[in-house]
């Protein structure tokens, strides 16, 4: 709840200073804003629905069609059951861990188990806790789904499941009560608008641990491996643009200037980024290609997410740029030198796209560069300071904790399926069905 | 009886039918394959993967007619198919024992 | 308009006493709420627009995937045309005859064809008319698009597009009437949130009568009738998935706390009935497919749906789970039992899991059980009773008149196409096309 | 911003007067709604979002899936290069040009380059200012990219990009300023609500121009040109058909009853397009198509876009039908006798029922025709040959200044790829993809 | 050894194979392919634009078998194919000079 | 001149390919096909529906080379094709009349 509260203090506060989003007495602010507002309300709906829509079938699609065609499907169901475990999860305990009312820097307590204590006529901030609820459960789902893009063609689906149930619980609950439960974060006054850091660089991470613990699949660097249809990724990347428009400017948590703000900069952000994968492919090897728009399209995306109600739109065209030029050499020079395979490039894009917007947005976010500013007092340096601080914290929790959970997984349910199944594609061997009968 | 098999680059498939039909053959059997040979694939790449793609799209015809037919199946096939371009496709004559016509029985050139 | 001006009322008194909605004085209740208001008009313009994505191109994807590729334009054009149709037909003599100033049970009268008396200004509730009549349109159209999905690859065009604009005259309006539009069901007080009972039993049973009056595909059992693309399918589901937030949120008719619930339970009904699809997958064959997953979504949705606001989220899970479990049984077992063709499950899924939503409804909405509560002295058991009563009529209702419109328009255009053109597939014999030239 | 207020101020006094749109003194109405509302921002954040929808995926599916599978992947690349260039020149000059402060008939000056002087605070009407220039944004980069369809399969990818974005500079901003900025066409009274000048037929005469300057595609004729995957062209379709909701639903810029009538008519206005044109397809062939059906929904939406808050909902039904049996017969006949190759029809049916639209409005607009009227005093030959003046005025700037641009983009990087290159297709030679691997 | 090559209808597919097998056929090859013969094909209209679709959806089965079986083979395929309207298909006999199982190295009619 | 005709294992292509080209094969024809033989294929369930898919993807390789390396190719292909597990394919070689490369009428031994 704190996330909105703040975020909605930090709204009505706009026209007279720009404040960062950081950690305010809840009570206060609610005392403030404690009717309903049907505007906010209805926007946070959509932006609900838009951020289920990244899910089902945004990233799917975008996974499904960079693998081939014999393991089309397997993306699709471990997303869908991912998603399923997480929201079950989410209502039993995983609100309460995130959003909780205990005072923890890490952990938000049992006292919202089950939801307890919601009404339909409980607010968070002017809408009802129950859409706050549901908003942040879509984040919560999403995040899950996005790392098993490191392992695609080779995972136990069971493994997939079990893997991402335990890393909701042990990173991303922490991570997110540390940004926006009232935690660490939060007292340290970081600036991450819609969760680049516990959203985007968390999977990041958490994809290249799996990839490094799952090891390649077979044939990797000598068989064709081309997504088997570009169009389906096309798809699934403008499903994904479009919701999230729900991600970033539903994280203003009202319909007003700072959401409008958030949107028009997810917009110029991923132009920047788009044009500059595109330029960068055209001057090193001739040509544009469609995965490289899609690539760009989605860094940007990335790297706007933590800046989006923060910079201005001007600011947000270089800072996707930025990151988008920095995962393109990541992507194509840098990951080849090393024997992972990372196979979606979830941390190539999601990860390093996700560490340049959560540093400049603590840049771009200065007056004197068309942003919001920084909260009275606080220098840019500083801001950089806390950024860097919080995606380190972020790295250290995501990695350690991430690879004891992959081992824990391995030797409950078993993480990889055997070679033959994988030769076979994990559609027939793992779902008993082709993804096409044309 | 001859089979006689071409393969011949896609955008040929037309011209060729055509030209054939026109010596009186009246029946074919078409399919797309990928063609290996002097003419190069060509590189695609996707993000950092680069994949060399060895072969080519081309169509293969299979077209049996009667003996005396054959050689200006071949003739029709290779004016038809020609670009003067690398990758033109080759043609192949083989030796049929026997044809039969599924919805009468009939058998030999009266098959075809 | 009394549909929306009872939840409406119904939204209001949330706080003081959760209350089933039930017909009112509609005047009354017009006098209270008289001005428009822009957040709830915002929620309803987009639940309007998500409804329709359900149609544009949800349904279509979601059948055209299921069958063979020789088809799949077949259910473009059907799903198409009947939507269009059924619109026209709205705003003709629909709107009238479903929401018509008529005091009677069964039918709202000639009062509003052709809109009669409806300008920008006329209000429903909190919202424009027009947007009323909008949104209760796009009900109205997709309902009969669902129905096809029972004859799907042997049907005329012309026959399934007559068959559905008698359908919706003789069989959706009445109904709607009775549930909505102050009529029979309103009465009684059955608790139908958004529309369990007039949207999905209802063209489950249509879809059923249909399979067994045209009779199964040729070489049913026989050939190999796998779904042509599944990445089709799994689109539509996922559209399906996030406009049903219009069709079950939207159906509070306002932007409050109601509809925050019902989005919330809409969540995770899905996320139980497609975990508990899988699991039973998993434990009989030992395999989850992508399949299953999409046919656990859809049972989720259709179970949730009368009881979306009702119940509570953790409720809902098993509501949901509930509704996928009976409908896998029945489609996996009950179905191979009987000859008929219902080829895709319309009456297995929609059918099957509206009926245990509606009777789950009265269940569930028990405060005991985490739900708002029955109306002032209703007992469990009688509002269990009436759910039966108005789910009785429907099957009666909807058997008998679906039969004779089946037997009428096979009379006038016929039903079904010849033998030839069916084994060369609809889309070049009724279509002229073909959908693939890869 | 003039057209927010236009419409705002429209929409207020809708009770009391039925106006058309009309330029008026943007300061007095400012003075009079200077304070945001939720509802209205709500709406418009969604309407944003719905137009990029029909720009990622939505116009490049609907094209993709037209052209050979050979080049389905160029028309991704195209419009999502395209649609990107024009985000950063629209804040960079782009608002400035077509909304900017200047009191000019052509051109809105240079007074907010940059966007200078806006920040979250800035108003536009209800609506923060940052808010209508991503709405506008969203309309300024899918207008090109309608354009592209009419030489597909043979641009060089930086031809295309170029002229569009000369394009917009000399003729997108211009237009836009004289509809909608307070230049020429409002002061004339024109009655355009969505765009139907701006964007359709502009973008079909620019179509036209180039399939022209462009040439024909090799083979035209003579080899199969049959669409690669009508699936993908009907996603497309409906993407489009849902995100318009937002182009002429939002263009009331308020969530109020002409926002709904807008809506209601958008919807009945496609329904009658689609069955008129399946139903001419089945006079006059034999067989409804899915192409046909989904032309038909395209004609439609064009037709209703100038119209969409003027007329009432029944007379949108005939406007329709009449946008879509003039396209037909247009496309599959007229264009057959010309030896153009305008490749996806973007003339035909953009252009042509733009046209038809136009006209109409200035006919059903009529309070007999069951439409909201026409401005105090003005006859309905009045509006009508106001109508045609700023068709006509469009055309002849169009025309004129398209040719030039294509022939200075021709000089510069050239417009066509080399024979061998279009022969291969243009995935492969100018992307180096393959848009699918099965 | 022959190699037998029949063009039969697609829905027929699964008859043939199993007819085949009933007479003892332990393998073929099957192959979508796009059939020109005297059933002609069908037009498609793309908006104003028509298209002559002249080939017709077949399959094409590849059997090697030994001389003996080779007569039985004809016959089992001309009985399964047939529907006794036009476009039934073909079958064409070639004789074989050598098989080879791959995964043992056996030759002559022990690899088939 | 000899025709080789082998089916293989799908993920055993590239391995074949470059095999053959480092014995002089200078090209060949690729198709996608189904396979039946020993290996036998799988289930798929659809809801209540279960199919048995009998057929198994293989590639079809075709080869036309002078007699003098027929066997060499054979023998290569029996190598690089082999994973000692049922379905590894089958290898058929049959004579071939004549030969013709389209582009410059080259006939014989010349043309391949
Ligand atoms: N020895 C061969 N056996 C079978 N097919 C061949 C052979 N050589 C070439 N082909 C086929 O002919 C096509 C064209 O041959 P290629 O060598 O590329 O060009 P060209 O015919 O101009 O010499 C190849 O793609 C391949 O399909
Ligand atoms: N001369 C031929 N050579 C190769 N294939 C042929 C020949 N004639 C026919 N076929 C194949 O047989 C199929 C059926 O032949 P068709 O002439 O249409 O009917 P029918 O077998 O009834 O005479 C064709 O589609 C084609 O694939
Ligand atoms: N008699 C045959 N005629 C033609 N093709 C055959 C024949 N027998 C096998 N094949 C092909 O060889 C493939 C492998 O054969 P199979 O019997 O499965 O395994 P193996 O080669 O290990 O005995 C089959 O899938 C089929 O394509």
């Amino acid at each position: 709840m704190k996330k909105l509260s703040m975020i909605t203090g930090l709204a009505s506060a706009f026209a007279l200073a720009a404040l960062p989003a950081l950690a305010q007495d809840a009570e206060v602010v609610e005392a403030v804003v404690d009717t309903i507002d049907s505007g906010d309300t209805a926007w946070m709906l959509m932006s609900t629905a838009l951020v289920a829509f990244m899910i089902f079938p945004g990233i799917a699609l975008f996974y499904s069609g960079l693998v081939r065609a014999k393991s089309a499907l397997s993306l699709i169901v471990q997303t869908a059951l991912i998603a399923c475990t997480v929201m079950v999860i989410w209502v039993v305990y995983g609100y309460s861990f995130a959003f909780g009312p205990s005072e923890g820097m890490f952990f938000g307590g049992f006292g919202k188990v089950f939801l307890s204590g919601v009404t339909a006529d409980s607010l968070s901030g002017t809408i009802p806790e129950y859409l706050f609820i549901a908003f942040q459960m879509t984040f919560a789902a999403l995040t899950p789904a996005l790392i098993i893009g490191g392992f695609v063609e080779r995972v136990k689906l069971s493994g997939a499941v079990l893997f991402c149930a335990l890393w909701v619980t042990f990173v991303y609950f922490p991570i997110a009560h540390m940004a926006w439960g009232g935690g660490l974060f939060g007292t340290w006054g970081v600036m991450d608008f819609a969760g680049g850091t516990v959203v985007h660089i968390n999977a990041g991470i958490a994809a290249l641990v799996g990839a490094y613990v799952i090891g390649p699949r077979i044939g990797l660097g000598k068989d064709l491996m081309a997504p088997h249809s570009l169009p389906l990724t096309f798809i699934g990347t403008s499903i994904l643009f479009v919701g999230w428009f729900g991600f970033n400017a539903g994280s203003a948590a009202a319909a007003d200037g700072s959401a409008s703000l958030a949107m028009l900069n997810t917009f110029t952000a991923t132009a920047g980024a788009t044009l500059a994968w595109c330029l960068v492919e055209t001057l090193t090897r001739g040509k544009a290609s469609a995965l490289g728009a899609c690539s760009g399209v989605i860094a940007g995306l990335v790297a706007v997410t933590p800046a989006a109600g923060f910079v201005g739109p001007v600011g947000a065209i270089f800072l996707g740029a930025i990151g988008s030029i920095i995962s393109f050499f990541f992507v194509a020079v840098v990951k080849n030198k090393f024997g992972y395979d990372d196979s979606l490039d979830v941390f190539g894009i999601h990860g390093v796209a996700g560490f340049v917007g959560a540093i400049l947005t603590g840049v771009f976010a200065a007056p004197s560069l068309g942003g919001v500013g920084f909260e009275e007092g606080v220098t840019m340096g500083a801001q950089v300071w806390v950024q860097i601080k919080s995606v380190a914290v972020t790295i250290v929790w995501g990695v350690v904790v991430s690879f004891i959970l992959y081992k824990i997984t391995d030797v409950i349910v078993g993480l990889r399926v055997s070679a033959d199944d994988e030769r076979q594609g994990l559609d027939q061997t793992s779902h008993g069905e082709s993804a096409y009968h044309l | 009886m001859k089979l006689i098999i071409a393969a011949v680059k896609p955008f040929k498939l037309e011209e060729v039918r055509e030209a054939l039909t026109a010596i009186g053959v009246r029946g074919m059997m078409v399919t797309e394959i990928k063609g290996f040979g002097a003419q190069s694939g060509h590189t695609e790449i996707y993000r950092g993967a680069e994949y060399a793609v060895n072969f080519v799209p081309k169509v293969k015809l299979e077209i049996v007619v009667p003996d005396a037919l054959a050689d200006e199946v071949v003739d029709t096939i290779l004016k038809a198919a020609k670009t003067d371009k690398i990758g033109d496709g080759k043609i192949f004559v083989l030796d049929v024992a026997q044809a039969v016509r599924v919805r009468t029985g009939e058998a030999g050139d009266d098959a075809l």
